[in-house]
């Protein structure tokens, strides 16, 4: 039955994109999008999009968090929202 | 703002969701989306191209000119980085700190002040921010990072039978260069892969990718039909457009890892291609 | 050779691009030689087809040779080839005439912007002459992603403009994928001429319907459509005056050309205007859109800023008169891609040589810019000429249609907003001419003849200005051709 | 009818406008004012040329490009464009050289883009002229405006800003608001614009829908100075005296008129306006305007606002007589349009040479003038006697067929119309010239010694005085043209 | 629970893909941020990449990797529907390199402006014009 994990997978990559936008943090929201992409890729593969959650993982949770931190670190990782 | 944002949000989703009642069920197998077009792809795949993962035939050769452009797409974003951020330095701009190595004292050494010879060997250049004891963070990437690299490779040799291609290969290889600009610093990580080679790397890469198109014009057949290559390689038809899949590939993975990596050395350092993470 | 054309149409600027962004490492003096020999060699090959489509019909031209549904398509019809044209021609005249800005903003980065601009340019002829529709989002996000770029190292607000309009510009195209997303799911292709085939037996579908509207609102947003017009005036108008020459051109025309192209033939037009209740909305959208764009502009005291509201005004023209859903309205729309591309391109030439010898392009700085610089003049009065619509220039034979479609349709506030913005524009124009005819005042009865001294722009600025400032005249005499020849053949049969 | 493909109109044109880059380029200015001469004479000579074939009853035509199906840029000379052509060319050549005069006398600054655009308008005004469509009418009737309004701005002050502001704005306004739409509408009913005899509306619209459709075209060929759309030409009096005198008594708001009855009859047509009896609605239109304008002018104190509210009364004269849609009537407004031409013409150069003599603007100070400028004010004289229509002048054979014209028609209205306003005529002008030459000593602002203005100034105005008394005994070719066209209109034979 | 699983399942993909749409549509538009902008950008784009693996899912279908003679043997054998739809897929590669492009000079801009102005806080970014504008 992979039905409810899929399920349960996708919940979490919605709460996880919730918390990426909602921490007041950007350093943490970066990596909390990281978690993001990896769930979503997670996703994909239970789907069967091996290839797209290949690239995913490897795009979005690896090489996007790297820039996002990088962009934080020369800016500011102070936020108001 | 944040309101209207609200309001529009919530009307546009109300609507997108309110219409999803009329979808095929997830996971239909008899959607038009699945039963139009898409089993031509998987049928004829293998007998076309000579690649069991579908995927990658469909994106190297079906639809290999998207595959161009999304290369292209890359190496563009690699250049509006560079055009955007890039600024030349003279070396004595902003404030560096140095280490001497035999007292192991640190130097700040402010605006205008004498900076000691790029090959010095008793000076070393250290970041602003830097952390003392990193010694196992650098040995263990140190060890990681060829197995990435053999895997990266693999991946891009082996897009036909499994997942990956030009493109996650080449990603790979960018994020180990990364890992390293990030264990060492990024001076280190420049002066073995420098700026210039990455840019010039990444049209290398498209021009692999479209040079092979072109060759198949050359050759009297059309854009990137790789069929055309078959008396250069010396292979049938089928087998060239496996190949032509391969060197496309290679020429992806080419680009992808140096722009990539370009992206990171003046994303990491704001464009002064000083001080990295 | 011509059958591999289209192949070759965004081979050379995409080859180049290659090129001339590493040629930027090794020797820079190549780059702009490079660049402009592409230009011109891409401008004659969109001739040549041109020429092939006029005498023997639409060409289709098979990437890796796989047919059609399969495999990705060109097609250069009756539709696409006069804005291919127009597209490359606009490039490289543009390109001339930047040169001398080129070299001096970007001395260091002259590789990579032309490289930019060359990929910019390989994106918005990609869009035009693409056939499939996934192909189209994949270009136009290389001609997007360029013109942030393009854009982003101008003036003071440039790069916030430029961040702005790449989250707009994402939006508008993400919301465009997601309409293929929606056709696909409908129909199963992503050719766009397999879609028209299969549109009429899914009439009524639902899905097929909001992947219409969802396309169109992606579309809008990148057009910067009233309301979604937030993004464009700043991002033009503090956008590098070699840039903005390129941008503000191709950008808007070319999504207005990608929407005809999807409301055409890929929904079918019996499918695009079979609900009133939805061209209508769009038709009041493109009045307000012309009415408000027509006032802001008068607010405006810089002369890049108002032309970057009158092309939100002009957009409101294609929209509206494309979504009119007759003849004449989508004849005018079409030509009326062509014929702004060239007038804005010789207005903002004109901008352009006027900042390089003033070093601004406010109003109040214009003062005796007829005596200074009278061939910039020439050429930025006939430009205005055309915005306003006086024949023969290109802009009233456009506008003509477009009247004649909001006449036809019974649309009359259309036709209203219309000439509101043709008197509109004459006022904006005026009150430049005013300003740079009369001031400084003479005193008294003139009894002086040391007027404002002559000091014309260099000549790679004016002969492209000049260039473009007399094809908008022959555009104008030459539009009978244009249409009968081009623009009727390429309307599909479902529209009245 | 015989009908001859040439590009002999085009030849007309297009003279004057080549020659305004060798304008621009010329060094001196005695090389720059020979130029002008040579166009001005090479277009007279052109226009000339295509007039033996015209008294013949031909027409001559040229299609210069057919932009789209029915919206070509064509020529076609009839006796009626023959008519202006002639006019407007002659008086070129004599206006050119009033130019030089006055202009070198004043030392005016801008000589040069003065004569080039001056060279435009009379292209323009060709233009009009031998337009063979509504749309080369149009074409021409905005390059006029466009070409006309450095020449009224020409002082480039304050004043003339904001007159060149106003002048613009009616003359653009109503052309791109009123006739452009109104073109639109007959286009996409008709799907022509070539003018025929009778029209080619017949039958596409209702009554209502014609009537506003004219009134469009009447009020928004705004050059015409029909009223309420006259008062640009008050203001654009601020031009220096030759522009006022050709573009505004001659090309410009005669263009307007030419448009007005160009459109009357070719786009409408007299029979179909007959019909629904709209020609009466335009003739209480120009009545109106030309009660109101003689009233306003009787008040003017500045000669050259007098002058120019005279000429707005005596436009709607043109308009009331085509409008009257009786041959005499037609007849004598389109002869008006020559009469009209050489007495207003003559008026104008005279109050140059007023005030280029004297400095004088103003009515009241010209108390005696006729003894210092004896020659200018027997000119004045001539001219305004024209303008009045008395005889021995060209301007009673025009006024005499325009009053038949009334009575033809059976609208005596108009008659006591026209009488009306040619008693306001008199009674402003001929007050001008009895205080300058019959005043008591007292009165007189001027001495007894003879100052005239320069010899340039002098023979055109002297010219133009002379043809307007010439035309009374012999006013052929005008008369014959304006009865061919006449004939043509309403399909008679030919005269 | 049973009978409502499978009917939740039916749609969930789809309600998901459209509420991360949102999500980021909310962010794009209503933050103040430009770096959590930028974020709700990616997070914007990947929901349609979700749509579109959706789309491709066929219930049972397998990986579509042909797993058949590995050396161009088994021509007849393939049954279409057995394997998921590997179109969707193919698009979804280009999608996913589009996104890390356009976030790449996206954050290179931030960086842009960030050196120009001080601040990622939008509403301070227009205060500042502001000034400037008035002064």
């Amino acid at each position: 039955m992979t039905l409810p994990i899929d399920l349960a997978i996708l919940t979490l990559v919605v709460i996880s994109g919730i918390g990426a936008l909602a921490v007041k943090d950007l350093l943490g929201a970066s990596i909390v999008f990281s978690a993001y992409s990896f769930l979503m890729c997670l996703a994909w593969a239970s789907m069967g999009a091996v290839d797209v959650a290949f690239t995913e993982a490897a795009v979005g949770a690896g090489v996007s968090t790297v820039f996002c931190v990088a962009a934080v670190f020369h800016t500011t990782r102070r936020t108001k929202d | 703002m944040k309101f209207l944002a609200m309001i529009a949000v919530v009307l546009t989703g109300g609507l997108l969701i309110f219409h999803t009642g009329a979808f095929p069920d997830f996971g239909d197998a008899n959607s038009p989306a699945n039963t139009y077009l898409s089993p031509y792809y998987l049928e004829n795949g293998q007998a076309d191209t000579h690649a069991p993962n579908v995927v990658t035939s469909v994106l190297a050769d079906y639809r290999g000119y998207d595959t161009m452009f999304e290369t292209t797409v890359v190496f563009a974003a690699g250049l509006a980085c560079f055009f955007l951020l890039r600024r030349k330095q003279k070396p004595g701009d902003t404030p560096r700190m140095y280490r001497h190595l035999p007292t192991g004292v640190t130097l700040h050494i402010k605006e205008g002040g004498t900076l000691p010879a790029e090959d010095s060997a008793v000076f070393r250049r250290l970041d602003s921010e830097f952390v003392p004891h990193q010694i196992i963070i650098k040995n263990t990437c140190r060890i990681v990072i060829p197995f990435i690299q053999i895997f990266a490779l693999y991946v891009v040799a082996h897009g036909h039978y499994s997942p990956g291609g030009g493109f996650q290969g080449g990603v790979l290889l960018a994020a180990s260069f990364i890992l390293y600009a990030i264990s060492h610093d990024l001076r280190r990580a420049i002066r073995r892969f420098p700026e210039k080679v990455a840019a010039l790397f990444g049209s290398m890469g498209v021009l692999i990718y479209a040079g092979t198109g072109v060759l198949c014009l050359l050759f009297g057949a059309n854009f990137l039909n790789y069929e055309a290559l078959a008396p250069l390689l010396g292979v049938s038809p089928v087998m060239a457009r496996s190949h032509g899949i391969l060197i496309v590939e290679i020429g992806v993975a080419f680009a992808v890892m140096a722009v990539i990596i370009w992206i990171y050395y003046n994303l990491s350092s704001a464009g002064k291609h000083d001080e990295g993470l | 050779m011509t059958q591999h054309f289209p192949a070759l149409l965004i081979i050379i600027p995409l080859l180049s691009a290659l090129l001339v962004s590493a040629m930027g490492w090794i020797d820079r003096r190549w780059c702009f030689p490079l660049a402009v020999a592409s230009l011109a060699g891409a401008l004659a090959v969109s001739i040549g087809l041109a020429a092939h489509v006029m005498a023997a019909g639409p060409i289709v031209y098979k990437m890796a040779g796989w047919r059609p549904p399969i495999g990705i398509v060109y097609v250069i019809d009756y539709l696409n080839a006069p804005v291919l044209v127009v597209i490359l021609a606009v490039a490289l005249l543009n390109l001339i005439s930047a040169k001398v800005w080129i070299e001096k903003d970007f001395e260091d980065k002259m590789g990579a912007y032309l490289g930019l601009y060359l990929l910019f340019l390989s994106g918005m002829v990609g869009i035009v002459a693409t056939g499939d529709a996934f192909n189209l989002y994949v270009l136009l996000e290389i001609g997007s992603l360029t013109g942030y770029a393009l854009i982003g190292l101008g003036k003071e607000r440039a790069p916030l403009s430029s961040l702005n309009y790449l989250f707009m510009g994402t939006i508008g195209a993400s919301f465009y994928l997601l309409g293929i997303g929606y056709i696909y799911i409908a129909t199963g292709t992503l050719n766009m001429a397999d879609i028209a085939l299969l549109v009429p037996q899914l009439e009524g579908s639902g899905t097929l319907f909001l992947a219409l509207i969802i396309c169109m609102a992606g579309l809008f947003v990148k057009m910067a459509l009233f309301p979604l017009h937030g993004w464009l005036p700043n991002a033009y108008s503090n956008a590098p005056s070699a840039s903005a020459g390129l941008i503000a051109p191709l950008t808007t025309k070319v999504m207005i050309y990608a929407m005809v192209r999807v409301g055409l033939t890929v929904f079918t037009p019996a499918f695009t205007f079979a609900r009133p209740l939805l061209s209508e909305a769009i038709v009041w959208l493109a009045i307000a859109a012309i009415v408000s764009g027509s006032l802001l502009a008068l607010m405006q005291r810089r002369l890049s800023r108002m032309f970057t509201y009158i092309i939100v005004a002009e957009v409101g023209y294609m929209v509206g008169g494309f979504w009119l859903g007759n003849k004449a309205g989508v004849t005018g729309a079409t030509l009326h891609i062509i014929n702004d591309a060239a007038m804005t391109l010789t207005l903002f030439m004109a901008v352009s040589a006027i900042i390089w010898k003033l070093g601004s392009d406010k109003f109040e700085d214009l003062q005796g810019l007829f005596g200074k610089m009278p061939f910039t003049m020439i050429g930025f009065v006939i430009a205005a000429l055309a915005v306003i619509g006086i024949p023969p220039t290109c802009g009233f034979f456009s506008k003509w249609y477009l009247i004649t479609g909001g006449i036809n349709a019974g649309q009359w506030g259309f036709v209203a907003a219309l000439l509101f913005s043709s008197l509109v524009n004459a006022v904006l124009f005026f009150r430049i001419f005013e300003i740079a005819f009369f001031e400084p005042f003479a005193e008294g009865h003139g009894h002086h003849d040391h007027g404002p001294v002559f000091n014309e722009a260099p000549v790679t600025m004016v002969a492209p200005l000049l260039i473009a400032a007399l094809s908008l005249i022959a555009l104008g005499l030459y539009t009978g051709d244009i249409v009968t020849k081009l623009i009727q053949l390429a309307l599909p049969a479902g529209i009245a | 009818m015989e009908m001859l493909y040439s590009a002999k109109p085009l030849a007309a044109i297009l003279v004057s406008f080549f020659v305004v880059p060798i304008i621009f380029s010329s060094r001196s200015e005695n090389v720059r004012e020979a130029w002008t001469f040579v166009a001005a004479i090479l277009k007279f000579a052109i226009v000339l040329s295509m007039l033996p074939f015209v008294l013949k009853g031909g027409q001559i035509a040229y299609t210069l490009v057919e932009v789209l199906p029915g919206l070509a840029i064509e020529f076609k000379v009839d006796a009626f464009g023959m008519l202006f052509a002639l006019v407007s060319s002659s008086l070129w050549i004599v206006t050119s050289m009033y130019s030089i005069g006055y202009m070198r006398s004043l030392n005016e600054h801008g000589q040069t883009r003065y004569y080039a655009c001056f060279a435009l308008s009379l292209s323009a005004t060709l233009g009009v002229a031998f337009a063979g469509n509504l749309f080369t009418l149009y074409l021409f009737y905005e390059m006029l405006s466009f070409a006309t309004y450095p020449l009224v701005t020409h002082h480039q002050d304050q004043e003339a800003r904001s007159s060149g502001r106003k002048y613009i704005t009616y003359i653009l306004g109503a052309s791109i608001g009123l006739v452009l739409p109104a073109m639109l509408v007959i286009y996409s009913q008709t799907g022509t614009f070539e003018f025929a005899p009778q029209g080619f509306m017949n039958g596409h619209f209702s009554q209502p829908a014609t009537a506003v459709l004219l009134l469009m075209f009447v009020f928004g060929f705004a050059k015409a100075g029909v009223m309420p759309f006259h008062s640009w030409l008050p203001a654009a009096m601020v031009a220096p005296t030759p522009v006022s005198a050709l573009l505004h008594a001659v090309a410009v708001v005669k263009v307007g008129v030419f448009c007005v009855a160009r459109v009357i009859t070719g786009v409408f047509g007299t029979k179909m306006l007959a019909s629904i009896g709209l020609g009466t609605l335009v003739c209480y239109v120009a009545s109106f305007t030309i009660i109101v304008s003689s009233m306003i002018a009787l008040s003017q104190d500045g000669l050259k606002r007098r002058l120019a509210f005279s000429t707005i009364g005596q436009l709607s004269y043109i308009i009331l007589g085509i409008a009257l849609l009786s041959p005499s009537g037609m007849t004598g407004g389109m002869l008006h349009i020559a009469m009209h031409a050489f007495g207003k013409i003559t008026l104008f150069f005279c109050a140059g040479a007023i005030f280029a003599a004297s400095g004088i603007k103003n009515v009241s100070q010209m108390v005696g003038i006729g003894r210092r400028m004896p020659y200018t004010m027997t000119a004045f004289l001539l001219g305004s006697l024209s303008v009045i229509g008395l005889p021995p002048l060209g301007g009673f054979i025009s006024k005499w067929n325009l009053v038949i014209g009334t009575l033809e028609s059976g609208q005596i209205f108009f008659l006591f119309v026209l009488l009306a306003s040619s008693l306001m005529n008199a009674a402003y002008f001929l007050p001008i010239s009895y205080k300058a030459f019959f005043c008591t000593d007292e009165e007189a602002m001027f001495e007894k010694k003879v100052d005239e203005v320069p010899t340039w100034c002098l023979i055109p105005l002297c010219m133009t005085a002379t043809c307007s008394v010439i035309f009374f005994f012999y006013p052929q070719p005008f008369l014959q043209l304006a009865k061919l066209a006449v004939a043509t209109i309403i399909g008679a034979p030919m005269p | 629970m049973n009978d409502l699983l499978p009917l939740i399942a039916d749609k969930y993909n789809y309600w998901i893909y459209i509420v991360l749409m949102m999500l980021g549509l909310y962010a794009m538009i209503g933050k103040n941020n430009l770096v959590k902008k930028i974020i709700g950008m990616n997070i914007f784009q990947t929901s349609i990449i979700l749509f579109y693996v959706s789309i491709a899912y066929k219930k049972g279908g397998t990986l579509p990797i042909i797993m058949g003679d590995a050396h161009g043997g088994g021509h007849a054998a393939v049954h279409a529907a057995d394997y998921i739809n590997p179109l969707p897929h193919c698009l979804m590669l280009t999608a996913i390199v589009v996104s890390v492009a356009t976030l790449g000079v996206a954050l290179a801009l931030a960086i842009k402006i960030y050196r120009q102005y001080g601040t990622l806080e939008e509403d301070d970014i227009n205060h500042q014009i502001r000034m400037q504008a008035g002064q």
